[in-house]
């Protein structure tokens, strides 16, 4: 059981970042999920990608719906403003967030049920509205805290433990995001740290909305064989299309690739990306063979993984709605009020 | 009902259009000349739920004494819509006025003795005059409006003025209105006894005033309470605050060289997502609020509750449409009363506000955003679709220079510093309300939000004592409540009386109209507006003091009442329900009347 | 609170666990042995809002003389969780018995003067007895209830026939846990004074009864009431009603040749898809029903009120968890009674119906449909999660053949056929409620439904007299609806009285040992159990006939006195709440003292 | 105005489909709308198609949720039950009305705000079911109803007449259907009833969910010439990809066509659709090809037209749930209920 607490105390020889902070300083509380459950390791994930990315935690805001996904909000980045609201509408509140200001880290955590079952709907328009986010599904194929239902991202012919077969096609958020105008595009597996980290910083790091749907298997209620998101299916059918990594503003890209074989991508906090690709026949910058690469991988039955579409030019909400520099909810109130000046305009108006 | 005595400056015109023909700003120009010759007067707008072809109309009503309630009367009636010329002619009160397009033969059915009818060949004069088929409807409308001003004399002047204006910025459209009015004028005078006996006569009583609907004034109050984030899903009546909201926006708060934005407007994709929104904003330290009607009020009702239990700041803006359900979603009612005040599961009670006309609409959105950020919960302001989106005569707006919004407990970068721990629901000094910290402002100010159990100190709990703890001190942030929301209006009778009425929102035009109407009668009764729920220390003082309370409302359930009765100390049998709940704007005479017949019973019985 | 004389037969035990280690089925077994043994017992499981890995408690209470409420004492404590260990001893009543896993040292500060402190080697015992992991973990909750059995002489003959029952489809687990019985059993008999004081003796109280829970009824009533078409989103606590309807409707609505269903189950994307589901279905002519809670209920109010208006029968079941907000979703409360009777935005009242047990849960779901379809409208059946979750001794249930569901005014072909016209909204009878009929039928039938204004033909409409018209004549099928729902129940005073109580829904049994109580204290109270929302006749002059009401509830807000204050000619002052809120299903004991309190203070004024 | 009355007079030279009814049997009430709304095309088209496919009116149910274009389901088949729902949630009042009989011709009339704001999830989980039924939405672009907000499907950089100009991408309903699993997706246009008739002919035939995305300009706040939605616009840009006919049970298939050239698809009301594409390099049986051909295009701005994409063979709502072959509403009680021995057996459980 994971509510064994771990000691708090830092040891001498844990590294720190530039803000002189261990990786303990993102840790945040007690987990409270199953022994085991994919989501604690998305969570480690998170911690390290927000280590390693020296973002002061009280400058990120961690905003989630409900279920044990959602929960996790309270288990990274103790230091920050955490909100649970209600099922499936955490892209509405991290949208309002964001709109107050625009200077904040937003991570946003959802499941599949919470996103793509009764968050459908706000999913696909934070997505629309390249809202500047990280957007994590921790993706199990079935609604966990209310007792292991199918979900809306169980593949046909998934079993569950009591036997019934889901008949229904799964909706990919991934496919999803692509047409609906997204702007970074990755998939990821919560038994892949090594992968999961650099998504998540080069996710952190877009500016526009930043889809990481990772695997995250449900030991409880979906680990067993006859399911296609337990661990040793996602192993099985695990396909790595684009290796990913993240270099910070700073840093120099070290290795070299042969043309062809490695695309960098600049991104707007002065890091970039580096992006292998796997696959000849794919672009990840190009939305048309990005959508045509995964859709014909998932119809054969492949988890395909990694930063799948990035596009790191189009313009983020704030950037359309030309927001002023100084976050709203910082503006002077002598700066918002039009004062009898105003008020005359007003009157001559309406005379 | 006005007999032909007192028509001088105290008459309703009615309008019969069909919608989509332009009409509009017709019935505007003729309304707001008998603005500027400074005699009071409203403008209602019937609109149907349609965009092109429906009937609609527009009701002028003029009245020296400054009366603006719906008259429940017809003196002149334009009826330009042939589909509905029967029903509108039965609407003329008798002596009345009707005016018609002669261009073609009115149908024998419809005629009566005891109105004047007044034919006019709008359809035939146009296509004279007219070539552009467009012009060709739409000038009929400047025709009628000078066909009147000949039969109420109108100040040319003024009307033209008004053109003028109204073409500022498509001026070569200037010279066919004037004609249009002219070709009417003449054929007034010509053909007619001009002027009528419901005539107009100038006043000075429209100084300092401007006409503006209620929810131009919300809109308006919004970017004076610093209003920086606003959340949205198209619904009528509401729309048009947003509309407001965001051209007052674009006049105020971009800075012209740089076209940076101090606001942002998000149109969200439906009503919960908007309100969700606002939650996120005002968490996150902006003020925020959303507009919306009866359907969307439906809708937000988890995101309510979440914001009532976790006591994040809004503000919700529903301007009431009849209901339930879609209802008639163009005509106006005061059936979300106890639909707001208690919306979500679980116990939950909402602050509320009920705003009289568009200057209330005004003042009372920046309280809402007030008592929001000090009280730290969702307010909804509810307004009436006959004040949001009708013309109102109100003193000109004036601002307090020396207005500063209250936040409420925020604590800063230096008082997070200073603090030995902060725990979010801590209430530290009685009022029911714990401090709150903004993300991004210092590191001891994290806290987690939710909507789940939580303890005093921010915790997550399933424990009953802690959980009951949090629960109870929001009853005392309810009494806190009580002593900061805007206090009702007294209009006390002339004479002493044990007689008391309470209404609220847009039936005060109706009830003062009616108070005058009723004291003429040697009927005194003391008359108590609520502008707010919870219900203040005033309000049962009042209730206090008076045996027997007519309350007066727009809704079949008496809500107002309910809550009165739930909330106060009022007894069932002090209460008295008026109830008028069929989508038009109260008149006075309903409530002299329910209350004539009420005080006959009693006296028989 | 008992004494050591009676605890013969009546005493509650309290089993402190973790979640996720298997303890469910033990203390099953262990409440069953005792239901078995022909004692009434009652079994109530605390459970965490989380699924591995937090405390849990399971409670029995044992009462000879068939009281079945929360006790609010623990005379036998088994402590399993070293996380609550403190808190669970705190919890030990006086003179009670503390059993706990010796096989490491407690903690020195966790110990009681008060209480018999009996340590059982647990987990060493099953580490030497079996070898499996998991074994060792689930053995140690089969082992206290061996030491149980020894020390409260539960029959052993009952304990492996219900194993053997347990594990009929596993048959090769037996063996391991009568050896874990076994194990315990010896254990307490070499270690301890078997029996204690505290035990048990067989009676002859049980028989034709059966343990079941409420939401498992509710899913058969749903059955039985020939519900086909169900839409739902799982929420807790409400999951196990479509569960149990699931699970009925495979054994008995498959046709086990073709495999094809008489009913069609559908996991909606959410509550407002699935409530939406439910009207589609139920305008289409199945009956159709939705479970649910609180959040779910605040998400469908829009789609209710258009069940409302436009007169859709509907049912929902709703399992009261703890508001507002997320709340607590494993604990109980009674608070969505207002948020229920008024969901939706307009003028809207919903019937509403309290079952107090699960036998009132079968019969409830049956009698939903019937007035969702007589009555055309929605029907929100409001259970209480203690109710719904928890298992209840209740009397087998036995089945009326004779009964015909009540499908209301639906015109069939034939009566379409010979009708001259049909007119979906014309009530001919004065009931308030006109015939329906059912796409698909016959061409006469079509009919255009819809939310928005409408005239008694089924017209659209944006006239104010037409609207109204319809509007009141829900009015009028409200009075209807106080004489078709479920009648209270009345529990008389061995004495004649003037004071009385109200309450419904799961405070029922408290109340019920409550009033026996007072009635030992010389405190006679007539009760009433109202069992439906609009209140009948009955209730009426139940009120009319007691000076002073007691209104027992399990909410902040006092919803259910608020309805009766609203909806019945009761004064404000005969009605005098008692609440309690906490999460904590009542207890007679706290309905005893408020009103003990309430009359002392009433005889020193 | 449209709501001058036509006369509701048989001609005696009005023809007559197989069950005796003329074309006025299947038309509704007077419509509301502005003169030259598309929505009225689209009424017309499906009076058409219904009267052609000899659907007795009764048998149809009219679903609809609110908007100009929702309000349309009274202007057709006065002799069918309408259900005018609440905005966004007429799929939802669809799938519970066809799973109390699914015998009924549901046909749902939506338009792009109803689909793609309020009631995007909604439809992408009636896709995702397979509901046997026709899903109209008729896309403006705009929110007319309200007066002419842009919707979710408004194209960037299309601009309202007051100024407002869109710069977030479009959702597009054609796209998204493929992505979730549709069964059945096509484009028409409100002004080419040609095409536009017999593609609604095959949505309704087929069994399982059928998209039909109807650009139908609003002429009064989408017509202009800066709007993407435009009668001129889409002309312009209207692209045939996939030519259809419906070919009756009974009728035989005429035409032929070289190899390539045409598919015919059967149907299971045992007609068949008959599919001449214009491109070669696509396949609409298949859902890759069709994907990759529809978002290509749309990424050029062309408006492709046609039956996009079909897959007759999924299993809709009520074969993957086995319902009985009795509609569940006819089914009699004696039928449902478990009686005194279903009793018996449950108390046994219980005890
Ligand atoms: C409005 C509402 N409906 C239903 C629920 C119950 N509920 C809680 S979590 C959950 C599903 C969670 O599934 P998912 O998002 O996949 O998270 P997981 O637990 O699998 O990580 C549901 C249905 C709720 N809390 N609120
Ligand atoms: C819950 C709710 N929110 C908002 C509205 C207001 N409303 C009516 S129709 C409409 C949009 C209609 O747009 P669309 O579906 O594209 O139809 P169109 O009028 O363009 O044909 C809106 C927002 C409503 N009726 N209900
Ligand atoms: S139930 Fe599943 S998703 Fe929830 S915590 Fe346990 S393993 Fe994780
Ligand atoms: S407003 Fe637009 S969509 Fe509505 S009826 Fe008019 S043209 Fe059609
Ligand atoms: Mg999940
Ligand atoms: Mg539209």
């Amino acid at each position: 059981m994971s509510y064994i607490a771990k000691p708090k105390i830092i040891h001498g020889g844990l590294s720190r970042n530039e803000l002189g902070l261990t990786i303990r300083d993102y840790e945040g509380g007690l987990s409270t999920l199953c022994a085991g459950c994919g989501h604690d390791s998305v969570t480690a994930a998170l911690v390290q990608a927000f280590f390693e990315l020296n973002v002061p935690p009280h400058m990120a805001a961690k905003i989630s719906g409900i279920g044990c996904s959602s929960k996790t909000t309270a288990y990274f980045l103790g230091g920050s403003h955490g909100f649970n609201s209600v099922h499936g509408r955490m892209p509405s509140v991290a949208t309002g967030a964001h709109a107050a200001h625009g200077g904040l880290s937003v991570i946003g955590i959802s499941g599949d049920g919470d996103s793509l079952s009764i968050g459908l709907g706000q999913f696909g328009h934070a997505v629309r509205r390249n809202l500047d986010m990280c957007y994590v599904i921790e993706n199990n194929g079935v609604y966990g805290l209310t007792k292991g239902q199918f979900s809306a991202s169980a593949d046909k012919g998934s079993k569950l433990k009591k036997g019934d077969i889901n008949e229904l096609p799964p909706l990919d958020p991934v496919q999803m995001a692509i047409v609906q105008g997204g702007t970074f595009v990755a998939r990821g597996f919560s038994g892949d740290k090594e992968q999961l980290v650099p998504l998540l910083k080069a996710a952190i790091a877009h500016k526009g909305f930043a889809l990481v749907d990772v695997i995250s298997p449900c030991v409880t209620f979906n680990d067993h064989t006859e399911s296609t998101k337990s661990y040793a299916h996602t192993r099985e059918y695990y396909h790595q299309a684009v290796h990913v990594d993240y270099v910070e503003p700073r840093e120099e890209i070290k290795q070299k690739y042969k043309a062809g074989e490695a695309v960098t991508v600049d991104m707007h906090d002065g890091g970039s990306v580096l992006l292998r690709k796997v696959s000849k026949d794919y672009d990840p910058t190009d939305r048309v063979s990005a959508l045509q690469y995964v859709n014909t991988r998932a119809s054969k039955g492949e988890i395909v993984t990694g930063l799948l579409f990035i596009d790191e030019d189009e313009p983020d909400l704030h950037t359309i709605n030309r927001t002023s520099k100084v976050p709203l909810r910082d503006l002077p109130y002598e700066q918002l009020c039009p004062g009898q000046k105003g008020m005359d305009k007003v009157n001559a108006r309406y005379r | 009902m006005s007999d032909k005595e007192n028509r001088l400056n105290n008459f309703v015109i009615r309008l019969a259009n069909v919608n989509g023909t332009g009409s509009a700003s017709a019935n505007n120009l003729l309304m707001k000349s008998i603005f500027r010759m400074g005699i009071p007067v409203t403008g209602k707008n019937y609109f149907p739920s349609n965009i092109q072809g429906l009937p609609t109309w527009y009701e002028i009503r003029v009245s020296g004494d400054g009366y603006l309630a719906r008259a429940g009367r017809t003196d002149i009636m334009v009826a330009m819509n042939a589909q509905t010329y029967g029903q509108d002619l039965k609407q003329l009160d008798a002596g009345g006025y009707l005016i018609y397009d002669s261009s073609w033969p009115r149908e024998k059915q419809f005629t009566r003795e005891d109105v004047t009818v007044l034919g006019v060949p709008l359809a035939k004069m146009c296509n004279e005059a007219f070539t552009n088929p467009r012009a060709r409807i739409l000038m009929k409308n400047m025709v009628y409006v000078g066909v009147l001003s000949a039969l109420l004399e109108i100040d040319e002047k003024v009307i033209h003025a008004l053109i003028e204006e109204m073409f500022a910025k498509k001026e070569k459209l200037i010279p066919a209105n004037k004609q249009a009015i002219a070709m009417g004028k003449e054929y007034a005078l010509e053909h007619f006894n001009c002027p009528l006996d419901t005539k107009l006569k100038a006043l000075d009583k429209t100084k300092n005033h401007i006409m503006i609907d209620g929810n131009t004034a919300s809109g308006l109050g919004c970017v004076y309470a610093g209003a920086t984030v606003a959340a949205w899903y198209p619904i009528t009546p509401s729309t048009t605050v947003m509309d407001s909201f965001k051209s007052f926006c674009k006049q105020f708060r971009e800075n012209p060289e740089s076209g940076e934005r101090d606001y942002c407007i998000i149109q969200a994709e439906d009503e919960l997502a908007a309100i969700g929104m606002v939650l996120g904003a005002s968490w996150n330290g902006a003020r925020a609020f959303t507009s919306t009607s009866g359907p969307g009020v439906s809708l937000m009702g988890e995101f309510l509750g979440l914001g009532y239990f976790a006591e994040i700041p809004a503000v919700l803006i529903d301007v009431q449409r009849v209901g339930p359900s879609t209802g008639m979603p163009t005509r106006t009612q005061q059936s979300d009363i106890m639909p707001a005040a208690f919306a979500s599961h679980g116990d939950t009670k909402h602050v509320v506000l009920f705003p009289a006309n568009p200057k209330e609409c005004f003042e009372m959105a920046i309280n809402s955003f007030d008592l929001a950020e000090r009280l730290q919960t969702p307010v909804i302001v509810l307004q009436d679709l006959d004040i949001g989106m009708n013309d109102w005569m109100v003193e000109e707006f004036n601002w307090d220079g020396a207005y500063q919004p209250d936040r409420g407990k925020v604590l800063n970068e230096k008082e997070l510093e200073e603090a030995a721990a902060f725990y979010r629901y801590l209430d530290i000094d009685g009022d029911g309300i714990a401090a709150r910290s903004y993300p991004g402002v210092h590191k001891k100010g994290a806290y987690f939000l939710r909507g789940s159990g939580h303890n005093k100190f921010g915790g997550y709990t399933e424990n009953s004592d802690e959980y009951q703890e949090v629960l109870d001190r929001l009853l005392v942030k309810w009494e806190t409540a009580k002593t900061l929301v805007p206090k009702p209006v007294l209009t006390k009778a002339k004479k002493k009386t044990k007689i008391g009425l309470i209404s609220s929102g847009g039936c005060d035009y109706a009830v003062l109209e009616a108070m005058d109407r009723l004291a003429a009668q040697n009927i005194f009764i003391d008359y108590l507006r609520v502008k707010a729920f919870p219900f203040t220390q005033e309000v049962e003082a009042f209730i206090e003091s008076h045996d027997q309370i007519y309350v007066v409302e727009q809704n079949r359930d008496a809500q107002l009442k309910s809550l009165l009765i739930l909330e106060t100390k009022a007894t069932k049998d002090q209460l008295i329900s008026i109830l008028d709940y069929a989508g038009m704007p109260l008149a006075a005479r309903v409530v002299v009347s329910a209350i004539d017949e009420h005080l006959a019973k009693g006296a028989v019985a």
